[in-house]
């Protein structure tokens, strides 16, 4: 066990993963002699190389087309978007390709990318390094999309998705790459996707949340336990595979539910688990669903406390819907 | 060849001459041809039958495809568009194979999950075509990288056409390959045609070749409708690839003789006559010539190459039709390595309606 | 009022909004000389000239990336993407640049472009021409999404279209360009956007549903009421902004809601509505809320029938959910 | 100038005498070069503070930006990419402005939406800027197209940098304006570096300037330390679009002094000896050096147009400092033409959580 944190469990997930096995790569801008912008892979290229640790030129086009072209010869490469905000000129080749590569060659072409971005709001970042669009992958058929919300997660779900065999977008919640710090085990350590954490037990409302909203939403179950209203927080930790049963699990015993998110509410990933709620959990519904989440607008730079999801609007979310019924 | 084409030639790498075409097997590439020429007819009038959905057809880029597959090796890796069934004949595919995939029945190795063309035969590593235009060219770029990586001692070679030389891919592709000087071979298909638009109002450089000065490697001009031209220029880029001296980019010069594809009508975009003219330099003539010249062919032989090429599509199209559709249940495999509890249960709402066998 | 099929009625939108005004351009692959491959913009070319209908290079980057710079500069760009599934090299400028450029300069530059795409599958396209990706732009805040499911609607939503002062994705239901006529007015025929069509009344469920599946829907409705069941049906005209009054009302009078679609399941649109209606009907809700959609797996080929969503299924789940309560 | 440099010059249009820097205006872009510098370090040290969030220098740039600025004309439209501060405040935008942008105040033409850099000044034709790399670059072709067909008289310039030259609109957008022959400027501030990557990994071609020739137009370098030189090569650039001979790219050669962003440490990729010797050609001092050789200017006088730059940025400071946040209620503003009804409701939550009025 070591004490890290999130963004240093990033760094000592991919150290371990390459140290594993030679062929994991790590491929992106500024990732090799500058350590990553974030310094998520510092010291990495250092370790094992310029061949295993490449600086591209800049286009995420190339980053995640050549990647592609790498998971087909057997490598294992990780990719770096140096933020969420970025990969859209990569989008056709997410979406078109690294998504459909197994199905569309009937199993004969496999094809396992790692992409990982640091992603959402609460640096001061404006438009273009606050972003939330995690439901633009989760709704792609095809990749995996996996969020950690502590150091522990961090390394455990990174070093899950660099053995996987299939695309797993890897979002990393910038916000809280060093807010705290966690122990995270040495070694080998890994987290099973498709297995939400239970953050915190409740039994009269279920919040659900991922990334940076877990310490919100956990921040608001104390100020409401103070109010006698017992929450529970549940953290996917990823949005595909989604743990289902653990979320009609936790509605079925709270009878309420709050989603929380940073993206924008409309269309986003909230609306989905609304969904499977409203259609598999409800006889055990007492209050309508409510979604906490980034308003349907750009992510604004001066009023960004205005738009992202805080204790008190997840409190008072909680507090309407347990009073609702 | 063109001013401009011959001014890009002036690019060109010194000629080798371990490079040259093998006379020996001028017939076979010969047979290879004529095999795309028949298929291209019959596919087009199975479409108009409604016995396949789609077809996209190569007649006038024989020379272009069995040129370059022939100068590829077995290990090489092949990232094509959607034109190259040649290519995927040449390197060993059954024909069988070929029209299993055009019918999309439950023998397809894509388990008919693609239009047609759309081809993936990971035995011949001639990787999973797709629609979007471009997107193989970084991707082979990326599959040299590995190569390079592993150290083996192999190319990669991407098809496109001449629409694909705007696309985002080209663009990122041959940047990639110029500065990490990788084994790729980027072989264009300058077909004259993007559906509607004319090469000329693709892009206004006098060649499609001479883009890859941009990216600091060679282009080079290719006439497409001599297979021994086409060949010797792949080998030698392919030389290149392997001494380690990087990527070449290859303008094969052809002319698209029908259709963009079976949705598309020609005539509404260009005159019969310039088809016409083109045809004046019809890749198979061309070679016919040759070998009638050299006494390697004669009409009676030729009337039998092109008879049998026409038995064999008859009996593989024959056996593909006989196929069943893939099941059901195949909707839901190969979306991830195994089934998430999620499309276990689409699976069997699915089942539920249509029928077919849980796995 | 003129008899025409659906891709006749966008082209006759097309004509009247190019003669109402002469900003109104259009640019994209194959539609000059050609007409686009669906003949969209047949014979426009010949009537407007190719400096107002410009075949462009295969970039579709280029087609929106320059149809943006136009409409800054004053012009009303209407960028035709040949098929959906190719939109993707141009994402970036639309998610990143056209949604957001009003937004982002404080009103300084609007950005005005009409993104017009053939959508949807059933036509036998496989996985590159069949894909239904509302969901990325319904999600993505600035732009408004138009899907009609008439000719009449294809005519009138084009125009208000072209005449709106924001970005609209407009979406056409390939599958249905032919496969009806329908009366279409002459002249400036505009539908307003955010104002749901009531295609039939109907008391035990509400059906919602746009572009193709407006006519599988109703055929259902058809099925349904010689069971004595009585479906509503609602097609949306636009996604963004959606008509909520409208899908609430009717919850609220029937008590049961089919959320129909073709795309994939999760993350879709269907969720957002389901969210909505969860939150907003939650008391009138009498049953689990159904989605009849496309799975969630990429579009298969041979066997599109066992993906798209048929009469039979949003039968079957209407029939379910009347049964439940 | 580089062997390479010289190389691509040849492709240069013939000299327009009237295209030389304009004497009597020497001192003025020397004030604008100065100004820009003490913003400069002014808004490095502001960000320290924690008094701006984010600030992206132009140091060592300040010649290629003010000789481009000052060769539009004030009708033609500029697509800035993060680094264009002088550009803007030499077309007339208020440097009080300028910091309303850079703290997000009330007064914010952009209404504080966007980080530091990425302005948008509407009345001076230059465009909002956004982060995602190259974008601007096929926009400017779009106006070019517009500028076109409406038949008028001007140009548009598009600025970015040697990384964007690897992005996917540099090569749409140059391959678009060289198809319609567009009246667009493509002026690439190479400042050696994309954050750590210098520019020789960027890619492999000698120079930028020569990409231009795969979209069949010219491409000039010229020495972007050197004022008057990009003055006429931009002016030359300007006079073939009016005249209609189409676009032109110019690679102006210059080195960045200060950090990518105040969120980079440059210790950790280049050597400072380095920066050192790019420093010997300061293109402030260059200039200086000029003006001073021709008695324009002398220690007294340049004292004095320092401490004004620096009077005048306080200034500004202070004002922008002063303003209020924009009100809760702006958030939901400029999303479309219209609120609609979800947003007012979402308005309405905001305004009962965080206060502010209602408009
Ligand atoms: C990204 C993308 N845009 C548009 C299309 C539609 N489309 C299919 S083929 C084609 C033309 C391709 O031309 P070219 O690259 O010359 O290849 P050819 O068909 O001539 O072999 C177009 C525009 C597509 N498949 N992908
Ligand atoms: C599409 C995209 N990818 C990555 C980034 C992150 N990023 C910001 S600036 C920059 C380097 C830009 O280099 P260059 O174009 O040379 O401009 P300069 O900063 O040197 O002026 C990078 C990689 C981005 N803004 N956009
Ligand atoms: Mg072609
Ligand atoms: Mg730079």
């Amino acid at each position: 066990m070591t004490e890290l944190t999130l963004v240093q469990a990033v760094n000592r997930g991919l150290q371990e993963a390459m140290r594993q096995d030679p062929d994991v790569l790590i491929l992106g801008e500024d990732v090799g002699v500058n350590g990553g912008v974030f310094r998520a892979t510092e010291g990495l290229q250092k370790e094992f190389g310029p061949g295993r640790v490449i600086d591209t030129p800049l286009s995420e086009t190339g980053i995640v087309g050549t990647a592609i072209g790498m998971a087909l010869y057997g490598l294992k490469p990780v990719a770096e978007i140096q933020f969420l905000d970025f990969i859209y000129p990569a989008f056709d080749q997410i979406v078109s390709e690294l998504a459909k590569f197994r199905y569309r060659s009937g199993g004969q072409f496999p094809c396992h990318v790692v992409v990982r971005a640091p992603y959402g709001g609460g640096i001061k970042g404006g438009l273009y390094h606050s972003q939330s669009t995690e439901a633009y992958f989760a709704h792609t058929a095809g990749l995996k999309v996996a969020i950690p919300s502590t150091p522990a997660d961090a390394k455990g779900l990174l070093l899950t998705a660099v053995h996987d065999e299939d695309p797993v977008i890897f979002l990393e919640p910038k916000r809280i790459y060093r807010a705290v710090t966690g122990e995270v085990p040495d070694g080998d350590h890994r987290v099973p996707f498709g297995k939400a954490r239970l953050v915190r037990e409740g039994s009269d409302v279920s919040i659900f949340a991922y990334g940076a909203m877990v310490p919100t939403a956990t921040d608001a179950a104390a100020t409401l336990a103070l109010e006698g209203i017992s929450a529970e927080i549940i953290d996917l930790r990823t949005l595909v595979p989604l743990d289902e049963r653990a979320v009609i699990a936790s509605v079925e015993k709270t009878g309420r539910a709050v989603i929380v998110h940073e993206a924008a509410r409309f269309c986003g990933f909230g609306g989905e688990l609304a969904a499977i709620l409203a259609e598999k959990a409800f006889y055990s519904l007492k209050a309508p669903i409510a979604r906490v989440t980034g308003y349907d607008t750009p992510f604004p730079y001066s009023l960004e406390h205005v738009y992202l999801p805080n204790t008190d609007r997840v409190a008072q979310a909680a507090r309407t819907t347990v009073r609702a019924g | 060849m063109t001013e401009a084409a011959h001014a890009a030639r002036s690019h060109e790498t010194s000629r080798s001459p371990s490079a040259e075409f093998p006379k020996g097997r001028r017939l076979e590439a010969y047979r290879w041809m004529v095999l795309a020429r028949v298929m291209d007819e019959r596919c087009l009038s199975l479409q108009r039958q409604g016995r396949i959905g789609f077809y996209a057809p190569l007649s006038g880029q024989e020379a272009a495809q069995v040129g370059a597959a022939f100068a590829m090796q077995p290990e090489d890796w092949i990232f094509p568009a959607y034109r190259e069934v040649a290519v995927a004949l040449v390197r060993g595919v059954p024909l069988r194979s070929v029209f299993d995939q055009l019918v999309g029945n439950a023998s397809d190795r894509s388990k008919g999950r693609q239009m047609p063309n759309h081809f993936a035969f990971s035995e011949i590593r001639f990787v999973s075509a797709s629609s979007p235009i471009g997107t193989q060219i970084t991707q082979a770029v990326g599959a040299s990288m590995a190569i390079q990586r592993r150290k083996d001692r192999i190319a990669t070679i991407a098809f496109f056409g001449d629409g694909a030389t705007s696309s985002n891919d080209f663009h990122a592709g041959l940047n990639f390959a110029g500065v990490f000087r990788t084994p790729t071979i980027f072989f264009c298909q300058n077909n004259q045609w993007a559906i509607s638009l004319p090469r000329e109002r693709q892009t206004r450089s006098a060649t499609l070749a001479e883009k890859a000065a941009a990216y600091g490697f060679p282009g080079v001009v290719v006439d497409g409708n001599d297979v021994a031209a086409v060949y010797r220029t792949v080998r030698e880029a392919r030389e290149r690839a392997l001494a380690g001296d990087g990527p070449t980019l290859i303008e094969a010069q052809v002319y698209r003789f029908g259709p963009h594809s079976t949705s598309d009508d020609p005539r509404r975009y260009r005159e019969d006559s310039q088809v016409q003219a083109a045809r004046q330099r019809d890749p198979i003539a061309l070679l016919k010539a040759t070998l009638v010249q050299d006494r390697v062919l004669d009409e009676a032989a030729d009337s039998k190459i092109w008879e049998e090429a026409r038995a064999e599509v008859a009996e593989a199209l024959a056996g593909a039709e006989k196929e069943p559709l893939p099941d059901v249940a195949s909707v839901f495999e190969d979306v991830f390595a195994a089934l998430t509890p999620r499309l276990e249960e689409q699976r069997d709402e699915a089942l539920g309606m249509h029928g077919g066998h849980r796995p």
